[in-house]
């Protein structure tokens, strides 16, 4: 799962390993990664999963070699 | 309607703007790094991008925007890595019939980039 | 905060703008004559200015604006005589702190510009 | 008195002379205006009088040697 701006600086790494269900939902994914790394609650809080560079509804199912991304707090402009 | 998106390393330089045939408006916006965040002297804003999520971000948000407002074009130049303060970091350009749609697309562009696109800045402090 | 009025002979030409000094918003509206009006093949524009009464109403309203928005400058370059079609006879460069004032100077500006300042154009048709 | 734009046009020319009262005010001057150059009607109806290159009020005296401008369907940008 890759991470960027603030929540990467929080957790020190860009990327970080999750091990959920085969077939856990973006919703799961999100629970699960708030779960395993503490400091991200904030950034799961207020962010969105990015599967394959578009943002994924939370049913969606995340499938082995997707791309997964936490997009929390962009500040671009 | 035509939509330009670009994401350039560094600043974004100065250039020349030829307005679409039959405007009647052009509306370009320069974002430019300030000199002080947070009460703090800054010497850069450090960009990060993810790609290529950003530029389609970008791109389908362009592509509504100028739907919705019934603009004739809109082109975004976005930085990545380091810009210098008084640099410009984001410009964009909007080409329209009558300058209330190019005001208010610019207005809806610009929000939604700041909050849809996978785009974050760092502070480099002096 | 500064303000700057020019009337011009002809169309107002390409230049380069620098950010006032902490300015983090620059934004650019050009006016362009547009090549049909009611219907009907324009050749120009022909402008007729009211001087010294039409740059001093520049100046009050920029000043007006300028400090009701709480921006950092508005430049304004307004043509006299013919403008031909594509090319800029209004030209408004407002520099501030965020985007938000810009956005909304700029639009209190041109709305007022063309009711309470004492300029006139007339269709050249083709 | 000076016209322009729309209302030189109406009339043919960019100014016109007013016999008014010697201490007769803009809105008088507009009255006297549009019963001596009916043409002028629709512009003294929705245009203001400018003295000496400003805005003036509707009470405000007209004094000989002013500079007295009808500023009627302006048109700039």
């Amino acid at each position: 799962m890759l991470l960027f701006g603030p929540a990467a600086i929080a957790v020190g790494r860009e990327r970080v390993m999750l091990r959920v269900d085969a077939e856990a939902t973006c919703e799961q994914v999100l629970i699960a990664m708030g779960a395993c790394e503490p400091k991200l609650g904030p950034f799961v809080a207020s962010g969105r999963l990015a599967v394959n560079h578009a943002f994924a509804p939370s049913d969606q199912v995340v499938r082995e070699g997707d791309e997964v991304a936490l997009i929390a707090m962009v500040s671009g402009g | 309607m035509s939509v330009e998106i670009h994401i350039v390393e560094g600043a974004v330089g100065v250039e020349t703007t030829a307005a679409a045939p039959g405007a009647g408006a052009v509306l370009v916006f320069d974002g430019v790094v300030r000199g002080v965040e947070e009460g703090r002297d800054l010497a850069a804003l450090e960009y990060e991008v993810y790609e290529p999520m950003a530029s389609q971000q970008l791109g389908a948000l362009a592509a509504d925007v100028v739907r919705s407002h019934g603009l004739m074009g809109l082109r975004c130049i976005h930085s990545r890595g380091r810009v210098g303060v008084g640099k410009c970091s984001l410009r964009v350009t909007i080409c329209s019939a009558h300058r209330a749609e190019a005001l208010a697309g610019m207005g809806e562009f610009i929000d939604r980039l700041k909050r849809d696109v996978p785009i974050w800045k760092k502070p480099i402090w002096v």
